[in-house]
């Protein structure tokens, strides 16, 4: 399988570095022929390894490529691990990239930088193909560094607009503070294990739980916790947790597919994936999942707020998306890892589904982002609508759907985790948060799902004359992906669902403590799809889409004047939410502000006055002024000069008297 | 050839140099005589290259202690010697050396219109008294090499460098001239001590902990203003902001590591104990120059002055790789500190070097540095773009690029002596992100700001050719070190040996 | 008595002769075939370097009954003096004649100063040293003067004149005394007698010593018997001041050798302190007065202060390897110093002397060649390696450290730090300002070759210093 | 009896004398060359008091040198007033200070 897996990574690679350094010679057509070429050889060849782990039943691989470089008995280098989580992840990269580059043909056609694009999106799908192939933390980091670097020239695509290039470098600077923290845990890794290679690393880990570390003097502290957060840091950027989400609402500034491959299908989960990856560190430190799951937590109801108060399009799916990535942390600090994953890939269909899905309908409203000025959209873009349909269905967890698998496992698995069977006051409260907060998510997230969805394809029709007139729907290299991509959406947790959750799917890539292993625990109480599908209607997690949903057709549909009234009487809650609890100011004016206002002192104060001023070109003061003065004692007197000898005749016989 | 291949690539160099000085034509650039001059200049420079390549060949990365060495008496009555030899910390900083002059010598190529032939005879020169600087075995050798490479840099600031010239040239010759004289009063009480100028008599020569300590801050102001550390480095920024676009990429991109390797090559091995003695200084010096330096670089409006200021920065994690020497222990550790601090040197050669020559190619057609100045240049430059963000990036560190390599091992190894020496270096990622990016993104992103942008044009093919190299060399050492790092494990081995082993 | 005592003394005799032989010679030539008297004067020296060379003693000759002595350091010095006397005569032919005081004087009393500088160098005993020293002194002070229409030379000489009697009246009264105690004139016994009742070694010889060292550093131009020393730079023509820049460096460095060395070595802990003092000062102030000046003759003037203070210090430490130290420095000093003087007359023309600094910008775009060559010359004044200068530095320092006095030495370093900011002051004059005027250099195309000699040594000699040095120790070895 | 001492300090005293002289004196540069003459004076009054005391001769032939040179001495220094006096119509030391700094 060697050649297979250095064909997928490669093929896309050298496809992008075909668009893009040749892009003129092979024009446009060229560009995305080339890309689509590589990426659907990368695509199909991950079906194939997925087939030979899943039904051929091959053994995991950890293959080294190439030695990056040896110092001081600390072996660098790159290599795949590929195993059942890795191929899963594959596959969903692959395939929803090549979706994507198919859409983008639609989606870009009169965009100037066309060849860019395709090369970006493919070196995209290289540096994320490195990321999940990875046998060692330091090719990890690098396919880490490399997604968010493509990400930076994606949002800032269209370099012109101000808002973009603030994005793009948000986006990445959040990341490097995620990163920072990534790799501070890669170096305590190192530190404690003596090596970057990951079976190495795991294979120590139960030693590394022993030790401990003094951060501050006097607490040592466990060393696999503060490696574990210092890891989960950077998932926190890369999956844009609270208080590291702010990146991610604003890199919808980047073109849609974008928006659809990297910032909800693939690079925002990789921040799942590796904490899924680390199950056997993680597991290890019942703290560390608790920082994990509050994060979550958190971010999956917060972060569904907001999303009811947005009026662009694209924002909306993307706080969705925040608060759905709060889910899977959620899951995984529940040490539901699988649940995670599951959830992960059948949000990377539907979540990807839904941003084509606007994207279509930006196309069609001429670029024209903003749900106000939309409505009745349904009857001139059918496809767009019943797509679209099929998405927000899946998301909420409509029963079937294959986001009904995930969410319900997801939060059973919640319902059922050690948080819950713990003693301690802490652990039950952990637990509540993460309970109530995913359960209430559930009513969140089919609230704002469907206000946009009625806002978008039902109603009266908002939109200027001008724009209706040519209003209709997109063509198939649009439309297609959007169907290819609501097939999986609909039906694929049904089939997945068993295996990959209550089978022994994942085998050993993912380690789960014995007293830790809820998927272990449900899956004995698991009958097979059907049989979830049965109690779906008795789960209050339907009870709470569905209401959700009603409020949303109650509020934009039949009584759309009610929603202003209640923005007044809530005009404080109302205005937190606008202000996206103030996570912006905090960053920009609080951190961002306060670096500059230090490097400006530090400069001026610190480097330009104290140092440079007073010290250095002080000292040369000082010497012209010492300079100046012994030049008085010259006065040209001939009686001065004769003075200044005998004064040193009589200095000379003093020293004499005095030797005596 | 070999036996002398050394002495070859230093006074090829040097005797090309004086031949242009003494035939050279700088009445006017236009003039085929000034053109034959440049040609002459490239063709030196190539050809010292091309027989550095034969010092790549011929150096065993398994060998340890010196090889090509040379030795002939100089000053029998001081027991001088006219010695050289490479190992492998020096050997890499050669083929640095001889890697970036014909970059610079390319990059002048037009742009120069007065006096030419001067210009060229400086860096040829600058190149073989470098060269001798890393190759010398004897103190006194050394100590002549680096002083007399002030001379050219002196000329090449002062003559082709910007408004401030004057300041900025004097400062920068009477700092680093203030730091080294007390480094040959270190030699010479050295002398004293041993009876000969031999840098390995200096290794082995006993000395009393007082002396170590003196010592070791004589040399420390010698190298700590080459490098430049915190809080000496205020000649950098005004060095580089006047000096010509070649004269700044040859200072950041081999005469800052002259510091970093007088470090490993003198003060360690020479003064342990000393060195020991303020290793917890020249960390905390160290990280003051990645945290304080870094917030400095953010606020600078002087696109020339930005970069100096990230040079700093990123030195500082070369003396930090240095110097946690001693508060680490066992595998992955100081020596991993050592390599670390040693490709950052390399790393950032390439990469400062890389980023000076693209704020050239703006000057060379706007005669501005201010970043306000400047905006949308991607519009109007693509290709130029392109390179400046790769360039941008690999400043940042990204993985991939050079720039990533040495501070990654230098991040792990200090973790290892203690969290927050890692916690305050990481702060790089973040700092280092910021500053370049957004000069990036207020000279290259965004609408086209004004006529004079408009007017750009984009790169030619000599620009092209020099940024290109440039940028392969970037990434190549950035997906595979190790060709780099198999030639210095060796050396860097024995030299932490050496220093583990206290002379007290 | 006998024949051979005029063999070793030949140099002296000879040159006495042959400069009866120029004088004559000058009176039957005219004004406009003055330059013959320079060319005869050239040959006499030619003339005389031989003679020097062919008397040439391995050994120490003393003659004259213990007045005269003939050894290698003396022979050295002389051929040394000679040399550069002749550099001194080329670089003033055409600056004398296109200023017209193009006198046969010059040459004579150059000539005349140089039999002094050379009885001062054999001299065994205090009075030729003071013959020796009036000679030089009275040639010199005539020489100031020269220019008969110049205000400033005549105020230079004759604060010359004021001072320098002075200085050599304390020379005699500082004699006077140790004959008196010592109760003899020649070196060697006053040594002797020293040595053999070390009560003399007290008060009243010291009394005496101090008088001496007030000659000496006079004679130097230390501090605080330096304040002719400027004025006196400045205010003489050009080719003067190069005169007595160079060679009579020589003959003090000779005298102080004479005189404390051979004569009172034994009182070196007495006599090292004062010059340890005098040469610090004289370090300090001349590089800070040397940093305030706009005129370079004066600028250089405080600069030989400084290195005055440097060779002092050498002898401060009263080893070989000091006094070796010392020799290499003024040998070296004077050729650097030479070709900068040198340099100024180049750059000076009829009726125009370029003795301000400004004098020198952009000299670069005028004549890169000669710019260069200044350039070597102030980086070798400057101590920056790969010149002579550094090797001339390191050998004092090293001697310093050596005697224990590594304190000192970072003094003295520093110090060389503040002073190579006015070296560079030039340098940047020349090559980083634009020329204010135009005008092509003239100079004859021997002076022009001589000058470039004179100021690529400066390199050569920082390239191979080994064999000066070596021969530096060996004489006083 | 007038002994060695006597002599000395004669000496002495004259040698102070002339030093006053010449830092007191800032009109005539003529007497600033009697202040020299002084000075010379004294040096001899020594080295005959010393030969004397010593019985030996060299002091006193030294006196003779002494005496010839302080004469030449004497005639350039005149010469150089002359040309002092015939450029700047004036000998006042305290009017020659052009050359200062």
């Amino acid at each position: 399988m060697y050649d297979y897996y250095l064909i997928i990574v490669l093929a896309p690679l050298a496809a992008a570095i075909i668009a893009g350094l040749a892009g003129k010679k092979i024009g446009r057509v060229g560009a995305h022929w080339v890309t689509i070429a590589g990426v659907g050889t990368a695509c199909v060849l991950s079906l194939l390894v997925l087939r030979n782990m899943f039904w051929g039943g091959a053994a995991a691989e950890n293959i080294s490529v190439y030695t990056w470089a040896v110092t001081d008995g600390l072996h660098m280098e790159v290599g795949f691990l590929v195993d059942r989580l890795t191929a899963l992840m594959m596959c969903v990269v692959t395939f929803v990239s090549l979706m994507v580059h198919i859409y983008t043909i639609g989606y870009m056609h009169e965009d100037p930088g066309y060849q860019r694009f395709f090369s970006y999106i493919s070196l995209f799908t290289f540096a994320m193909l490195m990321l999940v192939m990875a046998n060692n933390f330091l090719q990890l980091f690098f396919g880490w560094e490399a997604v968010g670097l493509v990400s930076y020239l994606l949002i800032g695509f269209w370099f012109k607009r101000e808002t973009a290039i603030f994005a793009n470098l948000k986006a990445f600077l959040v990341n490097r503070v995620g990163d920072f923290g990534f790799i501070l845990g890669i170096a305590g890794v190192v530190t404690f294990t003596g090596s970057l290679d990951y079976a190495e690393v795991f294979a120590s880990a139960d030693q590394v739980a022993t030790q401990s570390i003094e951060i501050f003097p006097g607490m040592p502290w466990n060393a696999m916790t503060v490696i574990c957060i210092l890891l989960f840091i950077g998932a926190m950027g890369k999956s844009a947790q609270a208080p590291l989400h702010v990146w991610l609402p604003d890199s919808m500034e980047g073109p849609t597919p974008i928006s659809a491959l990297i910032h909800a299908a693939t690079m925002v989960t990789a921040g799942i994936f590796m904490v899924a990856r680390m199950s056997p560190l993680f597991e290890l430190s019942t703290t560390a999942l608790g920082f994990v799951i509050i994060i979550g937590s958190i971010t999956a109801f917060f972060m569904g707020l907001l999303g009811i108060v947005q009026n662009d399009i694209k924002r909306v799916v993307a706080y969705s998306t925040l608060s759905q990535l709060g889910y899977m942390t959620v899951a995984l600090g529940a040490s539901a890892y699988s649940a995670a994953i599951f959830h992960l890939m059948t949000h990377a269909f539907f979540k990807a589904l839904l941003f084509l899905a606007a994207g279509s309908v930006i196309i069609a409203m001429h670029h024209e982002q903003d749900i106000r000025k939309m409505g009745g959209i349904k009857k001139y873009m059918p496809i767009t609508y019943w797509t679209a349909l099929v998405g927000s269905l899946a998301l909420i967890g409509f029963p079937g759907s294959s986001g009904f698998f995930s969410k319900d496992l997801l939060i059973e698995a919640v319902k059922e985790s050690h948080w819950h069977h713990g003693t301690t006051l802490g652990d039950q409260m952990t637990y509540w948060i993460a309970y109530l907060s995913v359960l209430l998510g559930v009513f969140v997230t089919a609230l704002y799902s469907f206000r946009m969805f009625f806002l978008v394809f039902h109603g009266e029709e908002r939109m200027d004359a001008e724009t209706k007139s040519h209003l209709h729907e997109t063509p198939p290299v649009v439309t297609v992906p959007l169907i290819m991509l609501a097939i999986p959406s609909a039906i694929i947790g049904w089939f997945t669902v068993g295996p990959v959750l209550f089978g022994s799917y994942f085998g050993d890539a993912i380690v789960v403590a014995k007293s830790h292993d809820v998927i272990g625990d449900m899956s004995s109480g698991w009958h097979g799809s059907l049989g979830l599908l049965e109690h779906a209607v008795m789960t209050p997690v339907f009870w709470l889409a569905a209401s959700g949903v009603f409020t949303a057709w109650f509020l934009y549909l039949k009584r759309p004047d009610i929603p202003a009234t209640i923005k007044n009487k809530l005009s404080v809650a109302y205005t937190v939410l606008e202000n996206k609890f103030y996570f912006d100011d905090l960053w920009i004016s609080g951190f961002a502000g306060g670096g500059r206002a230090i490097g400006r002192f530090l400069w001026q104060k610190g480097d330009q006055m104290l140092i440079d001023d007073m010290l250095v070109n002080g000292t040369a003061r000082t010497v012209g002024r010492l300079a100046g003065a012994i030049r008085q004692i010259q006065t040209g007197y001939l009686y001065t000069y004769a003075f200044a000898m005998f004064i040193g005749l009589a200095a000379l016989l003093g020293w004499l008297i005095w030797l005596r | 050839m070999t036996q002398h291949l050394l002495s070859i690539l230093i006074w090829l160099p040097i005797m090309g140099g004086a031949a242009l000085i003494a035939i050279g034509d700088n009445k006017d650039a236009a003039s085929s005589r000034a053109g034959l001059m440049r040609i002459a200049a490239l063709a030196v420079s190539v050809a010292t290259f091309l027989i550095s390549i034969a010092l790549y060949a011929g150096f065993d990365n398994a060998a340890t202690g010196m090889q090509f060495v040379e030795k002939e008496p100089w000053v029998a009555s001081l027991n001088v010697f006219y010695s050289l030899g490479v190992d492998g910390i020096s050997t890499p900083l050669i083929l640095l050396t001889t890697f970036i002059t014909p970059l610079v010598v390319i990059a002048g190529w037009d742009t120069i219109k007065n006096r030419p032939a001067q210009y060229f005879a400086a860096f040829l020169i600058l190149e073989g008294l470098m060269i001798g600087v890393f190759s010398a075995l004897d103190a006194l050798l050394f100590y002549v090499f680096w002083e007399s490479m002030l001379i050219p840099m002196f000329l090449i600031i002062g003559i082709w460098g910007g408004a401030r010239r004057v300041y900025a040239t004097l400062k920068f010759f009477l700092y680093t001239f203030l730091g080294s004289v007390l480094m040959l009063v270190a030699f010479i009480y050295l002398y004293g001590q041993t009876g000969g100028f031999d840098l390995f008599g200096f290794v082995d020569a006993p000395l009393t902990l007082t002396a170590q300590k003196f010592i070791f801050i004589a040399f420390l102001l010698a190298f700590a203003v080459k490098v430049p550390m915190w809080p000496v480095h205020t000649w950098l920024p005004d060095a580089h902001v006047e000096a010509p676009t070649g004269g700044s990429v040859i200072l950041a991109a081999i005469m800052l590591k002259m510091g970093g390797y007088g470090f490993v090559r003198l003060s360690l091995p020479i003064v342990p104990d000393g060195s020991e003695y303020f290793a917890g200084m020249m960390i905390a010096l160290s990280l003051i120059a990645v945290v304080y330096i870094g917030f400095v670089a953010l606020m600078q409006k002087d696109m020339k002055k930005l970069i100096a200021y990230s040079s700093i920065a990123h030195m500082g994690f070369v003396t930090l790789g240095f110097f946690i020497l001693w508060s680490v222990s066992g595998n992955a550790g100081a020596g991993l500190g050592m390599s670390g601090g040693m490709v950052q040197m390399i790393s950032h050669g390439l990469i400062s070097g890389a980023m000076f020559l693209c704020v050239g190619v703006l000057y060379d057609r706007m005669h501005s540095r201010e970043i306000a100045d400047y905006g949308g240049v991607a519009n109007t430059m693509p290709v130029f773009a392109a390179f400046m963000v790769l360039f941008a990036m690999a400043n940042a560190g990204l993985p991939g690029t050079s720039g990533f390599v040495g501070e990654f091992m230098v991040i792990i190894a200090s973790f290892k002596a203690n969290f927050w020496y890692a916690f305050l270096a990481a702060s790089t990622l973040i700092l280092g992100a910021a500053y370049t990016l957004w000069m990036v993104k207020r000279v290259i992103y965004g609408e086209v700001a004004n006529a004079n942008v408009a007017a750009l044009t984009d790169l030619n093919t000599r620009e092209f050719i020099v940024l290109a190299i440039l940028a392969v060399s970037v990434l190549l050492v950035g997906l595979w070190p190790a060709p780099l790092v198999d030639m210095m494990n060796v050396t860097i081995e024995q030299l932490i040996e050496q220093v583990g082993q206290s002379k007290l | 008595m006998n024949m051979m005592d005029y063999m070793v003394a030949a140099p002296e005799m000879v040159l006495l002769g042959l400069i009866c032989l120029v004088l004559i010679a000058d009176l039957f030539t005219d004004d406009e075939h003055r330059v013959r008297t320079f060319w005869i004067s050239i040959l006499a020296l030619v003339a005389i370097f031989f003679v020097i060379d062919g008397t040439a003693t391995e050994s120490r000759t003393v003659i004259f009954s213990g007045s005269y002595v003939s050894d290698p350091l003396s022979q050295i010095l002389k051929m040394a003096a000679v040399i550069f006397v002749g550099i001194t005569f080329l670089y003033s032919r055409d600056y004398l004649r296109a200023n017209e005081i193009h006198k046969g004087e010059f040459y004579l009393l150059g000539l005349i100063g140089l039999l002094g500088m050379m009885i001062m160098m054999s001299a065994n005993s205090m009075l030729t040293v003071y013959l020796g020293l009036e000679t030089l002194a009275l040639s010199l002070y005539a020489l100031v003067a020269i220019d008969r229409n110049n205000v400033t030379s005549a105020e230079a000489a004759m604060k010359y004149f004021i001072l320098g009697a002075i200085a050599s009246g304390c020379l005699l009264y500082g004699i006077s005394w140790v004959y008196g105690v010592t109760g003899s004139l020649q070196f060697h016994e006053i040594a002797a007698a020293i040595s053999t009742d070390p009560s003399l070694n007290n008060l009243p010889l010291w009394f005496g010593l101090a008088f001496l060292i007030v000659g000496i550093a006079f004679k130097f131009g230390a501090v605080p018997f330096h304040m002719w020393l400027p004025d006196v730079y400045q205010g003489a023509r050009t080719p003067v001041t190069l005169y007595i820049a160079s060679a009579p460096k020589l003959a003090a460095l000779a005298l102080f050798l004479r005189i404390l060395v051979d004569g009172l070595g034994v009182l070196h802990d007495t006599w090292a302190a004062m010059i340890m003092v005098i040469g610090v000062l004289s370090l300090l102030v001349g590089n800070f007065a040397a940093i305030a000046q706009s005129n370079i003759k004066r600028m250089l003037g405080y600069s030989t202060i400084a290195h005055v203070g440097f060779i002092l210090l050498a002898f401060f430490c009263g080893t070989e390897q000091g006094n070796a130290a010392a020799l290499f420095y003024t040998l070296t000093y004077v050729v650097a110093a030479a070709g900068a003087f040198g340099m100024i007359i180049l750059l000076s023309r009829r009726g125009y002397d370029a003795e301000n600094l400004a004098d020198f910008k952009g000299l670069n775009a005028r004549s890169p060649w000669f710019a260069l060559m200044m350039m070597f010359l102030m980086f070798s004044m400057a101590g920056v390696p790969p010149f002579v200068g550094f090797f001339g530095k390191l050998n004092v320092i090293s001697a310093v450290i050596d005697s224990g006095y590594t304190g000192l030495a970072v003094l003295m370093v520093l110090a060389s730090v503040v002073g190579a900011y006015y070296y560079l002051r030039v340098i940047w004059y020349m090559y980083f300002e634009e020329a204010e005027d135009q005008a092509v250099l003239q100079a004859s195309t021997d002076t022009r070759l001589v000058l470039s000699l004179n100021s690529v040594a400066v390199l050569a000699l920082g390239i191979v210093p080994g064999w000066l040095l070596a021969l530096c120790i060996q004489i006083l070895g | 009896m007038i002994g060695l001492e006597h002599y000395l300090t004669l000496a002495a005293m004259l040698f102070v004398l002339s030093i006053a002289g010449i830092v007191v004196n800032r009109r005539n540069l003529i007497l600033l060359l009697m202040c020299i003459e002084l000075m010379l004076l004294a040096v001899n009054f020594n080295f005959i008091a010393f030969s004397r005391y010593l019985g030996d001769e060299t002091g006193q032939v030294f006196v003779f040198f002494i005496l010839t040179v302080a004469a030449a001495e004497a005639a350039i220094g005149l010469a150089i007033l002359v040309v002092l006096f015939r450029n700047r119509r004036s000998i006042a030391v305290q009017e020659l200070n052009t050359l200062k700094g």
